[in-house]
């Protein structure tokens, strides 16, 4: 009985989505082609239940269950919440998408709602095992999806150069837990931060950490294990890329900062690398993608760069950076899920993707670019989105830490004006360019892609005005983590 | 005065642009300017309002107003970041300016703008409330919000509606400024940062911070402070040698937005200048007063020397607009009243003259379609009335007694020459003075060189048709002349609403 | 009288109102009739005159008068600049050779510009003139005088312009407001100068900020507190101001140019009273010269110089308007001298005198110059005494009054030589008697050349109005009779003289040199006027032996100097082409290469970053690999360098 | 000699570099996969040794490098896949000729 309790209130989610997998999978076999359709309405009451159902989870308390490789807190909840959000956002963008899926709709709808499981299952792990098989589960199904365009050679690349790349960081990810587990002789976290609270950490200690992390730098396409992500997101299907960029890295980041905690109370030395590192995403992000003309691969390296802002904010290892990566992740999941959904509803109907394919776009279009544009506006942090805020509450952070950290923020702060300039070219493209003559109008009528768009945002926006509620929820899953890395009694609120 | 609140004035706009924009309002052109400027009218009327119930003599901030949200003291609680806005001396009159310039520049636009009329139009409108937003904010992270916000409008104003190579002035425009405020931000968080260790809260109220400092800095760091917020207006002001967007930005706007930017953005730097590195950085401010000084009087030599040898007319307005805004910073480095008073006043008067400028060249642009000198003369014979505007603006603008530039001037020398804020510098504060005045007669140089070109001499044979000003841009013209006439020969009227603001400032820096 | 005093401010207020009622009424065409703007203009300036003579009669009766009143014009801090007036009889002399001369050459105007279409503009600027002018007279202050001098200056560029259709009328405005700036840059200069070293006096003992009446105290205080070097550097800039505006040497060239302008206008302005405002300048101004005696001879040289060089320019001179304007500047260093060797009301007296007189030759001149359709060259003139006697006699009238021959010119400039030949000032002398000389000559040579001899020009002469010729005839009279008046030898009848009577506190009350100077003034006078009937009096020339073409010959250089005006213009265009347009092209190209550039480097830079970085993104996954697990190697040294650290 | 953890952790990092060597340089891309196989298996050693002298208890190393092998298997059934279809695309299973996509 104790089972069943802990999956009321801790696993909830976890289990509607499994249920929904098992009926998807049903119907996979038993609907004929033109009837999977269907599949798409079943996974995505599926999402919208789960989500639901996360209201219903204890948000106060601390769960673990499984032999303690499974915790349910305040972070992890909220963290499987974004990721649930992202992927209901990702399957209404396959509404019209679809089509290119011939007679394997449904597989898809199938791919996505595993790959989801496998990311809130990340989100809640707390052994090694565990993280894991989540995360490959997540990983391996991201592979079948980017390839899911079969006869599309980039699809085909763009999987193969994933599978590969992936292949190699979750080894060195592998290597990296292997030491974690014969240094500290455990596979379950709270055991390891229970083992450094005993000892005091060492180089090789460190060394293990880093190695670690550099799986969780792939998923999230960190320096330097970033340059699969343009390809990827350039040759993957559009949901897929979308998905990539939100769901997956919201898991990536859900499992990094539960490592980086494990260097809360060492060393500054993992926070100075961990800073390099950010640091360098987000300029090596910024930089590639200066010159970009395709949108995808604009936004495959604005996403890498703004992993690195979210990365700046674990790097600090404290309660304070760690709320500000939380919020930003926040903020850089609505905003993108926007502008991929904007990207998706364009190269549905175009099958275009450049740059220059959007010239104009704003006279023809006018809903569609002005929404379009807040979502990226809001991605280079310009008022009054919920990017500026969050951009703001980030280098408070960082600035909070003290002088130590200025070299963080100045590098920072400059690599938000080439952020701006990219950002911007795409926004001019739409508003200033013009466009030709017989440029495509797109369908832009009120449907559930559009009220989606618009839903989001509206959100960019509003989460910049009322910003109070998601700070506040940001530093308690802040304070959680805190808690649960420095093994303190915890202090329910 | 419960009908006065600076919510409206400041949201107002925001919402009227929403109006327009929104699908159910007409895509009338007539009708949408119509709109637009009604309105910008009642605004201007009600700012009026908010300065005739100003009282002059209360130190501090008037008609303030906080919103709140969710039940917080503040609108971002956990930061201590509140949507608080008031009105003080230096901030009413830019607040009017403000609107003045904006239904002048929504006059001047029937011609100047032939198309996307909505959007030109509501983006005009976003732009007023970032400006009446960050000259009346109280708060650190307020005014940086609006600070940025202000891009976006102007971004899209120059790049969809300019001219030339107007993509790449409005992205110079947009980065560059966007560069200098990142240094503002540093310095705003900083200023939390060093609040917060010493109180253990978190604040950006600018009061807090200007009157109640309970907190220290260590010096450097104040230092850095001072250069943060320092570099930022030092791009908006434009100091040189950070100007360079504000010649390519003002030669491709479109001649509204040109007024507007001239007219009231450039203040911004100068408004944050008095506002933070002088009211809040007080100690600091003392000792980059050699700094600030030798860079505006840089600026006034520098950029009237350029304007010297311009070939185009709206650069050399542009370069005018360069040095006449050295003198604000000649001015604040003198570090007494009529030194910072003068600053405050060279911004006003510049305002309205080189939004006049602006609107000038303009006019001549759009029925000549060239700004090149060589191609333009003798313009005086078939638009008079062009004429004598822009003689007016161009006497103004070189500092003629009793119109509106030849008191701030008056009060910038003085207060430079007679101040001692260079003391133990090389050069003395008379010796920068004299060289800052070197600029009477560089000034007269180019501006009547320009007249001479453009309007006097012999006229091109292709200019004989050309029309004189239309009802609306003299009427434009002549709302701007009332003021640099009125205030010329009557300074007080201005002066009389920040001295005492002034006053206190500079008590804080002499003790 | 008292309300004449009392209400002094009328005298300025008239014209400011007439300019604005000009002004509303022409910008919403209220009017169209020429009478009305006339009529603005006439009235108030007739108004005006008629204080401004029960003013001087107050005065003349009461010699202490000095009234001041002052409102706060400007206050910042101890910034406390005013505005007001002041009456004392140094300004009543003034007020009524403006009102008076303005009055006629109001009238006069209407008849010269009665066919121009800029009618009403013309009287609107020449009223806003009037009241600029007066204005600067009746101030109490040196800031109030530096508002109004500014303002002068702008009137006067305003009328210079007036045809801004004809290039050179625009380009010499343009000149003479720039060259006046650079006096108005010198004098700001000075004057923040002179306040800065009294200045605690000022702000704790004074309420009106440079007052002129304690400006003696204040330069004492400013002399002791900055030193003689400083002060002198002050005093010159101060100096300045009255240089430009009172065309002397080195900003003596815009002068000539500023001919350009309508006739009554070079007559009004450029001869009569705004050219002399340098002068009453260096009179209020004089308590603070007197301290430093290096800045009075600079002042004497400058004013002996500016004396001597326009004068031998103007011998050459064909254009009969650039002749009077270089007489205009002989006559204004005249003055200046005076005032640099301390015959403080010598130079105010022929300041006086020289008004009437030269802006009567101007109007004659402008009377011929309408007469023949524009035509200003005196080559193409002569014999015009038979068509227009009154103009010809009113013009020798003025030519014998400048020349020094027994009518007003004489008093005055007999004045300023006596008072030289007291003051021992031997060099001064002489140069002021050859200018005396020339001046005689070039007078009566531009008098033969116009009005005496054969008509050579072509153009349809028409006869001038009355409206022309009347203000000449009531010119006359005080060009006549002026000097004589005010020359101390009706003292029994009750009128002083007129050093006596401008300001008793300076007058040098120095002996005349007995009867040997005038007669010898008279004498270089009298051969100055047969030199120039020799070459140029039809009557005279069977003298005109070949000897004087040979010394024409001979000094050809000279005439090429003179001719060419000394190379001022062509060093000042050299100064500009070579020296402020280079400097300002090459910062105006530093700026767009330079400092843009870098601006731009920046930039462009970023973008090829961003381009070599792509070169790693080959598409290839190995080069990936490679690349990730490198840096990734490198990161983990950083870790471990850090540990080691 | 007895082999002491040292050894292990020796052969497993040499195989980790061998693997990754593999990775790097082989153009084939069945190799490349083969490769990743070793890395894993190297990480395999390092957790069998790791149990072995670190955690005798519970052995929970062995039990990770089983779910490890499960997962590889997983893993290059679906890299197997995604070349067929790559295969089918443009016949070719030389890594140099799927770099359509850069920049």
């Amino acid at each position: 009985m104790d089972f069943l309790l802990d999956i009321k209130t801790a696993m909830l989610p976890e289990v509607i989505i499994t249920f929904t997998i098992l009926v998807c999978s049903v119907l996979c076999f038993m609907l004929k082609q033109e009837k999977q359709k269907f599949i798409y309405f079943i996974s995505l009451l599926g999402v919208i239940i789960s989500l639901i159902s996360i209201n219903l989870l204890a948000a106060n308390k601390i769960f673990t269950g499984f032999y303690n490789s499974f915790s349910s807190d305040f972070f992890s909840i909220l963290m499987r919440f974004l990721i649930l959000s992202g992927t209901l956002f990702v399957i209404v963008m396959t509404k019209d998408y679809s089509f290119k899926f011939k007679h394997r709709q449904g597989e898809f709808y199938l791919l996505i709602l595993i790959a989801t499981l496998g990311g809130l299952l990340l989100s809640g792990a707390n052994d090694l095992i565990m993280i894991f098989i989540a995360l490959e589960t997540l990983s391996l199904l991201s592979y079948a999806l980017s390839g899911f365009l079969k006869k599309d050679k980039a699809s085909n690349e763009a999987a193969l150069k994933y599978l590969i790349f992936g292949g190699a960081s979750s080894a060195v990810m592998l290597y990296g837990f292997s030491f974690l587990y014969g240094i500290t002789g455990h596979t379950n976290l709270t055991e390891i931060i229970a083992y450094l609270t005993n000892n005091s950490s060492n180089m090789m200690f460190s060394f293990a950490l880093l190695l670690t992390i550099a799986g969780f730098l792939f998923k999230v396409a960190g320096f330097p294990f970033h340059s699969w992500a343009p390809d990827v997101y350039e040759g993957a299907p559009v949901p897929v890329a979308a998905f990539l960029s939100t769901v997956s890295k919201v898991a990536g980041f859900a499992i990094l900062i539960k490592f980086i905690g494990l260097a809360f109370n060492n060393t500054e030395a993992i926070g100075i690398t961990l800073g390099l590192v950010a640091l360098l995403t987000i300029t090596v992000g910024n930089f590639m993608a200066l010159n970009q003309v395709n949108i995808k691969r604009l936004m495959a390296y604005s996403s890498i760069s703004q992993a690195g802002f979210v990365l700046i904010g674990f790097a600090l290892l404290s309660y304070m950076g760690t709320s500000g990566a939380v919020y930003y992740l926040i903020s850089y999941l609505v905003a993108n899920l926007g502008a991929w959904l904007a990207i998706t509803i364009f190269d549905t109907q175009t099958n275009k993707s450049l740059i220059s394919d959007l010239n104009g776009i704003a006279y023809r279009n006018p809903y569609f670019a002005t929404c379009f544009a807040v979502c990226l506006l809001s991605l280079a942090g310009i008022p009054v989105t919920v990017g500026f805020v969050a951009k703001f509450y980030l280098f408070h952070t960082i600035v909070q830490m003290g002088p130590a950290y200025l070299w963080l923020l100045i590098i920072a702060l400059l690599n938000t004006i080439l952020s701006l300039f990219y950002y911007l070219k795409v926004v001019k493209a739409m508003f200033v360019c013009k466009g030709a003559d017989n440029g495509s109008k797109l369908n832009f009528n009120i449907g559930v892609l559009s009220t989606s768009f618009v839903f989001l945002t509206v959100l960019v926006v509003v989460l910049g005005v009322f910003v109070s509620p998601f700070i506040n929820i940001a530093r308690y899953s802040a304070v959680v983590i805190d808690n649960a890395n420095t093994s303190a009694p915890v202090s329910v609120k | 005065m419960e009908f006065l609140s600076l919510n409206i004035l400041i949201f107002a706009p925001l919402i009227v642009a929403g109006i327009i924009l929104s699908p159910l309002f007409p895509n009338d052109e007539i009708i949408v300017r119509r709109f637009a400027k009604g309105f910008a009218g009642l605004l201007f009327i009600y700012s009026i309002l908010f300065m005739i119930f100003f009282k002059p003599h209360e130190v501090g901030y008037q008609f303030k107003e906080n919103i709140k949200l969710f039940s917080d003291a503040n609108w971002i609680e956990p930061l201590g970041i509140s949507l608080s806005f008031g009105v003080d001396g230096i901030s009413i009159i830019l607040v009017v300016l403000t609107t003045f310039l904006v239904m002048l520049a929504l006059i001047a636009s029937k011609k100047a703008i032939t198309t996307k009329h909505k959007l030109y139009y509501s983006l005009i409108l976003v732009l007023t409330t970032a400006i009446l937003g960050m000259v009346t904010s109280r708060d650190l992270f307020l005014f940086f919000l609006f600070w940025e916000l202000e891009l976006i409008p102007m971004y899209f104003l120059i790049s969809i509606w300019g001219t030339g190579k107007k993509e790449y002035s409005a992205m110079k425009f947009f980065l560059y400024t966007f560069f200098g405020s990142l240094f503002m931000l540093a310095g705003i968080l900083a200023l939390n940062y060093f609040h917060v260790i010493n109180t253990g809260v978190s604040t950006f109220s600018i009061e807090t911070l200007t009157y109640s400092r309970h907190y220290d800095i260590p010096f450097m760091f104040e230092a850095l402070i001072f250069f943060g917020f320092f570099i930022a207006f030092a791009v908006k002001l434009p100091i040189v040698p950070l100007h360079t967007w504000l010649p390519n930005a003002h030669v491709d706007a479109p001649t509204p937005v040109s007024m507007l930017l001239a007219g009231i953005l450039l203040k911004m730097g100068g408004y944050g200048l008095i506002r933070f590195n002088t009211q809040m950085l007080p100690e600091m401010i003392k000792i980059f007063a050699p700094i600030l000084i030798v860079l505006g009087v840089i600026n006034i030599i520098y950029a009237a020397f350029v304007a010297l040898v311009q070939k185009d007319l709206k650069l050399l307005v542009a370069y005018s607009s360069i040095s006449h805004m050295g003198f604000v910073l000649l001015g604040l480095g003198a570090l007494n009243v009529a030194g910072i008073s003068g600053a405050m006043f060279q911004m006003i008067a510049h305002g309205l003259i080189s939004a006049g400028l602006f609107l000038v060249v303009g006019v001549i642009y759009l029925r000549t379609k060239t700004r090149t000198f060589s191609q333009l003369g003798g313009l005086g014979q078939v638009m008079p009335k062009a004429f004598y505007f822009t003689m007016l603006l161009a006497l103004a603008s070189l500092g003629l007694p009793l119109l509106i530039g030849f008191a701030a001037e008056v009060m910038i020398f003085y207060g430079a020459f007679t101040s001692d804020s260079l003391e133990g510098f090389v050069l003395s504060n008379q010796v920068m003075t004299g060289l800052a005045a070197i600029s009477i007669i560089i000034t007269a140089a180019y501006l009547l060189w320009m007249l001479q070109k453009v309007f006097m001499g012999n006229m091109f044979e292709k200019w004989q048709k050309t029309s004189d000003l239309t009802p609306h841009e003299a009427i434009a013209l002549t709302f701007l002349s009332i003021p640099i006439v009125l205030f010329g020969l009557y300074p007080e009227g201005i002066t009389s609403l920040f001295l005492p603001f002034v006053d206190n400032l500079v008590s804080h820096f002499t003790l | 009288m008292e309300f004449f005093i009392n209400n002094v401010w009328v005298i300025p207020a008239l014209p400011l109102w007439g300019f604005l009622l000009i002004l509303f009424g022409r910008a919403f065409n209220f009017y169209q009739n020429k009478y009305i703007s006339l009529a603005l203009t006439v009235g108030s300036t007739f108004i005006g005159f008629i204080f401004s003579i029960f003013i001087l009669l107050y005065c003349i009766n009461n010699p202490e008068t000095n009234t001041r009143y002052n409102i706060l014009w400007l206050d910042a801090g101890n910034l406390k600049f005013s505005v007001g007036w002041l009456v004392d009889n140094l300004a009543a002399m003034m007020l009524v050779v403006v009102t008076s001369i303005s009055l006629l050459i109001q009238i006069y105007s209407h008849g010269y510009m009665e066919q121009d279409k800029g009618y009403h503009r013309f009287f609107a600027y020449l009223v806003l003139f009037n009241f600029s002018m007066l204005a600067l007279v009746l101030s109490t202050n040196l800031f109030q005088t530096y508002i109004f001098w500014e303002l002068v200056g702008v009137s006067s560029y305003l009328l210079i312009g007036f045809w801004f259709d004809r290039p050179s009328a625009a380009q010499a405005a343009k000149k003479a407001f720039i060259i006046n700036r650079i006096g108005d840059f010198g004098l700001l200069v000075g004057t923040l100068a002179l306040l800065f070293y009294s200045l605690n006096w000022w702000t704790s003992t004074q309420n009106v900020l440079l007052e002129f009446a304690t400006l003696g105290q204040a330069g004492s205080l400013a002399l002791a507190n900055a030193g003689p070097v400083l002060f002198g550097l002050l005093a010159i800039g101060l100096l300045l101001g009255p240089i430009a505006k009172s065309a002397q040497i080195p900003l003596h060239t815009w002068l000539a140019d500023a001919m350009e302008g309508p006739t009554p206008i070079s007559a009004l302005i450029h001869a009569a009273t705004m050219v002399a405002a340098g002068v009453y300048l260096i009179a209020r101004l004089y308590p603070v010269f007197e301290l430093s005696t290096q800045v009075m001879t600079i002042m004497a040289w400058v004013g002996a110089i500016t004396a001597f060089i326009p004068a031998t320019i103007a011998i050459t001179q064909t254009d009969i308007k650039k002749c009077l304007a270089y007489s205009t500047c002989s006559q204004l260093g005249y003055m200046v001298l005076a005032m640099g060797i301390g015959a403080y009301s010598a130079g105010l007296f022929h300041l006086m005198t020289h008004a009437y007189f030269k802006a009567m030759l101007f109007l004659c001149s402008g009377a011929v110059i309408h007469s023949l359709a524009d035509q200003q060259d005196m080559r193409y003139m002569g014999g015009l005494r038979k068509k227009m006697p009154t103009v010809a006699y009113t013009y020798l009238i003025g030519t014998l009054a400048i020349s020094g021959l027994l009518l007003s010119g004489f008093w005055s400039k007999e004045a300023i030589l006596s008072s030289l030949y007291t003051q021992g000032k031997g060099l001064l002398l002489v140069i002021a008697l050859i200018t005396a000389f020339m001046t005689t000559y070039y007078m009566f040579r531009s008098y033969f050349m116009t009005f005496e001899g054969e008509y050579r020009g072509k153009a349809h002469f028409h006869k001038p109005s009355k409206v022309m010729t009347v203000p000449l005839i009531v010119l006359a009279i005080p060009s006549a009779i002026i000097g004589f008046l005010f020359s101390g030898s009706l003292k029994s009848i009750g009128i002083e003289s007129f050093d006596r009577f401008v300001f008793n506190v300076h007058a040098i009350h120095g002996d005349h040199g007995g009867l040997f100077l005038p007669i010898c003034s008279l004498i270089i006078a009298l051969l100055g006027f047969l030199l120039a009937g020799v070459i140029y009096w039809d009557k005279l020339t069977s003298l005109y032996c070949s000897c004087f073409k040979n010394i024409q010959k001979q000094i050809t250089p000279l005439y090429k100097l003179s001719i060419n005006k000394w190379y001022f213009d062509d060093f000042n265009n050299l100064l500009i082409k070579y020296l402020i347009l280079p400097i300002s092209e090459f910062l105006s190209i530093f700026d767009k290469y330079v400092i843009d550039g870098l601006v731009n480097l920046c930039g462009l830079s970023t973008l090829y970053k961003g381009k070599a970085l792509s070169l790693l993104q080959n598409g290839n996954v190995q080069t990936y690999l490679v690349t990730a697990l490198l840096s990734f190697v490198a990161i983990i040294m950083v870790m471990i360098l850090i540990y080691i650290v | 000699m007895e082999l002491g953890l040292a050894h292990y952790l020796t052969l497993a990092a040499i195989l980790f570099c061998t693997g990754i060597l593999g990775l790097i340089i082989s153009r084939n891309i069945v190799k490349i996969l083969i490769s990743i196989e070793i890395l894993l298996n190297a990480v395999n050693i390092n957790f069998a040794a790791f149990a072995n002298f670190a955690d005798l208890d519970e052995a929970k190393g062995q039990i990770f490098a089983i779910f490890i092998m499960a997962i590889a298997a997983a893993e290059i059934a679906l890299g197997l896949a995604i070349l067929i279809a790559c295969y089918r695309n443009r016949h070719s299973v030389d890594i140099e000729d799927y770099t359509s996509l850069k920049g």
